[in-house]
């Protein structure tokens, strides 16, 4: 299948530039960690508050992480008219968009992985017996943001003030992930019942879904002037 | 060379005609709503504010499915006029939502003793309001009527995708699981068959505002679409004036 | 391969059912309320070597950018080799291959790497990179990343993905500009061998003595419309 | 040449590629039927509380019930609630900030959302009346807990 190469070959491209640059890893890693710890302050000593808090700031840090990605993601296509160029290839838009997101989802996945301890050091949560299935969690919850962010980064990538207008078209579409994967999270460390986290991870997977077949559809009338 | 004799800015009568009969069926649902229909056994004379806001809030969700409709037509087949329906339906889309989230606001306050409360369907409401501006920030950002078109139809698209998500987190985050509570759309309020006739007569007069303004809207658009044509053709050669260069 | 007596007469061609390499009939487009193409007529039958003189802002880039499905035309048709560029526009990318003013590469990547990904995309053959940086001149600095690179260089790799790309129709912008004169001279001669390979080819220049060495035919983009330079003109 | 096939090509991947999307959408729309019929009402009874305290500990949890008649204390001025919810076996005082809604009465169910304090009073934060038509607490205090629970959801 030359599509799927073709996904592929963009992702992979995405991927090497981020290890030669490594600007996205610096500056998400930077920014979750300093959003964890800036809400940390603001819920104050209360060890409880915090322990409850504990997923939601890690969803939140990891949503404004997801829109540095993939804004940087687009960054480096637009210098020298690379993206441009890649695009009078006869290849895909369908595919070129699924490369990017394969690129910024594994990368926001790792991320995710990485920010999970960190959160549950920080906040003095306790992972529980259910852990294991925070990855599909986080897996899913990083996807949908990738999905929308990955979309309407191409989308903002030139228009004007793009910087503040990407977040504010993504998050009240990404409000169901970021609903439904604080809860996921939270039941799976215990905060309820942890057959709760069944339907919401059934809500994060079909809204992946969803988005995956329409963004995927709808990629070409982004890109194309 | 297209001239603008032939663009009509009136309105036609069938439209004013229109218009009278929103008039008269807006009082008579009003009457309907305050006078005929019964208090409620638990809201009293609450229950009133209701007939506006559900039909208005009904009417909404309707708008936005419409305008994600006409903004798929318009990706399909590329007529601008779709173009024009979609921007329409949404401008109603937002004008219907903001007046839903007045409305409820104004009936939670007695009702749950708060002006504002994360109730699921407010809570989406709000949500579709902050969608809804997006779709217009961006549209007021491309400068090119096509790619306008084009890209503001996907956020159309996306906007009205999210909608059932939104819904059912909202629902499942804050309220308890299929709420018959004291829903702010009225729907666990047990509906004596009063009360359902005079909801559905001010649904059916707040669809006929929504239908009469797409009307207009499109009357406009027409207008706009006729004398952009004729400045561009000012400044457009004529194909085959010079003849094809052949090479 | 001589075409003159054919590029100067405006009469239709006969003898060959192939459709023409570019196929554009009243072509407009605009940018926000103003129109930068204002209506191109223009037939280009395959093999020709075209080039497009005109001031900046003429519209040379803009319907260099509109073949490449790049731009949408705002009204009229457009076709590269009979596929319409807005309903098959990947069929037509199949055929064409462009060098953009600025070269179009990945800074982050090396050059090597940057035509393998073109190449492989495209799903031609990636055996012929040595042999096509060597060509351009670019063997020693293969592996070196494009960001490091002077925009001469970004010029000759851009000349490179163009070989490897198979492509038989060519979209040059400004193809001599940034080059030193052996690089000139580069791009002269690979054009010079696409017209013997039957490759069609279109290219905005500013290098007028060149470009009536090097084309079949001339044409002005003068403010959106398209005027035909006689050979014998200067 | 090769074009005509090469346009058969792009038509056979196009409807494979539509097929796949429909595939994917259907699975989709199933997923979030599971999730809808996924039963998500989780507040719990007074007696099933009182069956395993230390289960819940002083998580946040939602318990749900009758408000008992003859129970109902407010504080004005400090905004306080008291009064107890029933299942019609066990009853739990219930300390809710904030003003009753005006649906709020003696007989009428409720969840409320907050944690025990030392397994005893429930302290709330959120108070949801779950009005019901179905459902009349009956005159002499015995409670069916299937209908209740039902009336509740």
């Amino acid at each position: 299948m030359n599509d799927l190469l073709a996904v592929w070959l963009v992702a992979r491209k995405d991927l090497l530039q981020e290890a030669r640059s490594k600007a996205v890893t610096v500056a998400t890693l930077f920014f979750s960690a300093v959003t964890l710890v800036v809400i940390a302050f603001a819920i104050g000593a209360d060890t409880r508050l915090l322990r409850e808090a504990a997923m939601g700031a890690l969803w939140v840090a990891l949503a404004f992480a997801s829109v540095i990605s993939a804004a940087q993601s687009y960054q480096a296509d637009l210098e020298d008219g690379a993206f441009d160029a890649l695009l009078t290839l006869p290849v895909p838009r369908s595919a070129v968009y699924l490369g990017k997101l394969l690129a910024n989802w594994g990368f926001m996945f790792a991320l995710g992985l990485v920010m999970l301890p960190v959160t549950l050091v920080l906040y003095g949560a306790e992972a529980g017996p259910h852990w294991p299935w925070l990855v599909p969690t986080i897996g899913l919850g990083t996807l949908g943001f990738a999905l929308i962010a990955v979309l309407y980064a191409g989308l903002t990538a030139n228009l004007r003030a793009r910087e503040s207008l990407l977040p504010v078209l993504m998050f009240p579409v990404v409000v169901p992930i970021l609903l439904a994967a604080v809860r996921a999270s939270g039941s799976l460390v215990g905060l309820a019942d942890v057959e709760l986290a069944t339907g919401w991870l059934l809500l994060l997977g079909g809204f992946d879904l969803v988005y995956v077949v329409l963004c995927t559809a709808m990629y070409g009338y982004v890109v194309e002037e | 060379m297209t001239t603008n004799t032939n663009v009509r800015w009136d309105r036609p009568v069938w439209m004013k005609a229109w218009a009278a009969l929103i008039v008269a069926l807006f009082a008579v649902g009003a009457y309907l709503g305050l006078v005929w229909s019964p208090p409620d056994v638990n809201q009293g004379n609450l229950i009133r504010i209701m007939y506006a806001h559900v039909s208005v809030a009904w009417i909404g969700f309707v708008a936005v499915g419409l305008t994600a409709f006409f903004a798929a037509l318009y990706l399909w087949r590329g007529k601008r006029r779709d173009d024009v329906l979609a921007v329409a339906s949404a401008e109603m889309a937002l004008l219907f939502s903001s007046l839903t989230i007045i409305g409820g606001m104004t009936y939670s306050r007695p009702t749950l003793n708060t002006f504002w409360t994360w109730d699921a369907k407010l809570t989406l409401t709000a949500l579709m309001v902050a969608l809804l501006v997006g779709y217009f920030i961006v549209r007021a950002l491309v400068d090119d009527p096509v790619r306008r078109g084009r890209v503001s139809a996907v956020v159309a698209i996306v906007v009205a995708g999210s909608l059932p998500f939104n819904y059912l987190a909202a629902e499942w985050f804050r309220t308890l699981h299929p709420s018959r509570a004291i829903a702010l759309d009225g729907s666990g309020v047990t509906m004596a068959p009063d009360m359902l006739s005079a909801l559905l007569f001010n649904t059916v007069v707040a669809g006929l505002v929504y239908a009469w303004f797409m009307v207009d809207r499109v009357r406009l658009g027409r207008i706009e679409a006729q004398l952009e044509d004729a400045r561009v053709a000012q400044e457009a050669v004529p194909s085959g004036k010079r003849g094809v260069v052949r090479v | 391969m001589e075409v003159e007596g054919y590029a100067a007469s405006p009469t239709p061609r006969t003898g060959t059912d192939a459709p023409p390499a570019i196929e554009l009939a009243g072509v407009q487009r605009r940018y926000g309320r103003h129109l930068v193409l204002r209506g191109i007529d223009l037939e280009v039958a395959p093999g020709r070597v075209v080039a497009l003189h005109g001031v900046n802002g003429a519209g040379k880039t803009t319907l260099l950018r509109l073949l490449a499905t790049r731009l949408r035309p705002s009204a009229g048709v457009a076709r590269v080799f009979g596929h319409d560029l807005i309903r098959d526009g990947h069929l037509a990318r199949t055929r064409l291959a462009t060098v953009a003013v600025f070269g179009g590469a990945y800074g982050t990547l090396t050059a090597r790497e940057n035509l393998h990904l073109a190449t492989a995309l495209r799903g031609a053959p990636t055996d012929a990179i040595d042999p096509a940086l060597a060509r351009v001149g670019l063997a020693r600095v293969g592996d070196h990343l494009v960001r490091t690179f002077s925009s001469g260089m970004r010029k000759r790799l851009a000349l490179a993905r163009l070989l490897l790309s198979r492509a038989d129709l060519w979209l040059l912008d400004e193809p001599h500009a940034a080059l030193d004169t052996d690089g000139q001279a580069l791009v002269d001669a690979l054009v010079a061998e696409a017209r013997a390979a039957g490759t069609t080819v279109l290219m905005a220049t500013h290098e007028t003595t060149r470009s009536f060495d090097l084309a079949d035919a001339v044409l002005l983009v003068d403010d959106g419309r398209l005027e035909r330079v006689r050979r014998d003109d200067p | 040449m090769n074009d005509r096939y090469a346009r058969r090509g792009m038509t056979g991947r196009r409807t494979l590629y539509s097929l796949l999307g429909v595939g994917v959408l259907s699975v989709a729309g199933f997923m979030i039927f599971q999730a809808l019929s996924t039963s998500l009402v989780y507040f719990i009874l007074p007696n099933e509380y009182a069956q395993d305290p230390g289960q819940y500990g002083e998580r946040r949890i939602r318990l749900g019930g009758l408000v008992a008649p003859q129970s109902v204390v407010f504080d004005d001025r400090e905004l306080q609630l008291t009064f107890l919810v029933t299942d019609g076996i066990r009853e739990y005082p219930v300390r809710h900030t904030g003003a009753p809604p005006e649906l709020f009465r003696e007989n009428a169910g409720v969840v409320v959302e907050g944690r025990f304090v030392e397994g005893e009073v429930f302290h709330s934060d959120n108070l949801l009346i779950k009005h019901s038509e179905v459902y009349e607490a009956p005159e002499d205090g015995h409670i069916d807990i299937d209908a209740l629970r039902e009336s509740l959801q």
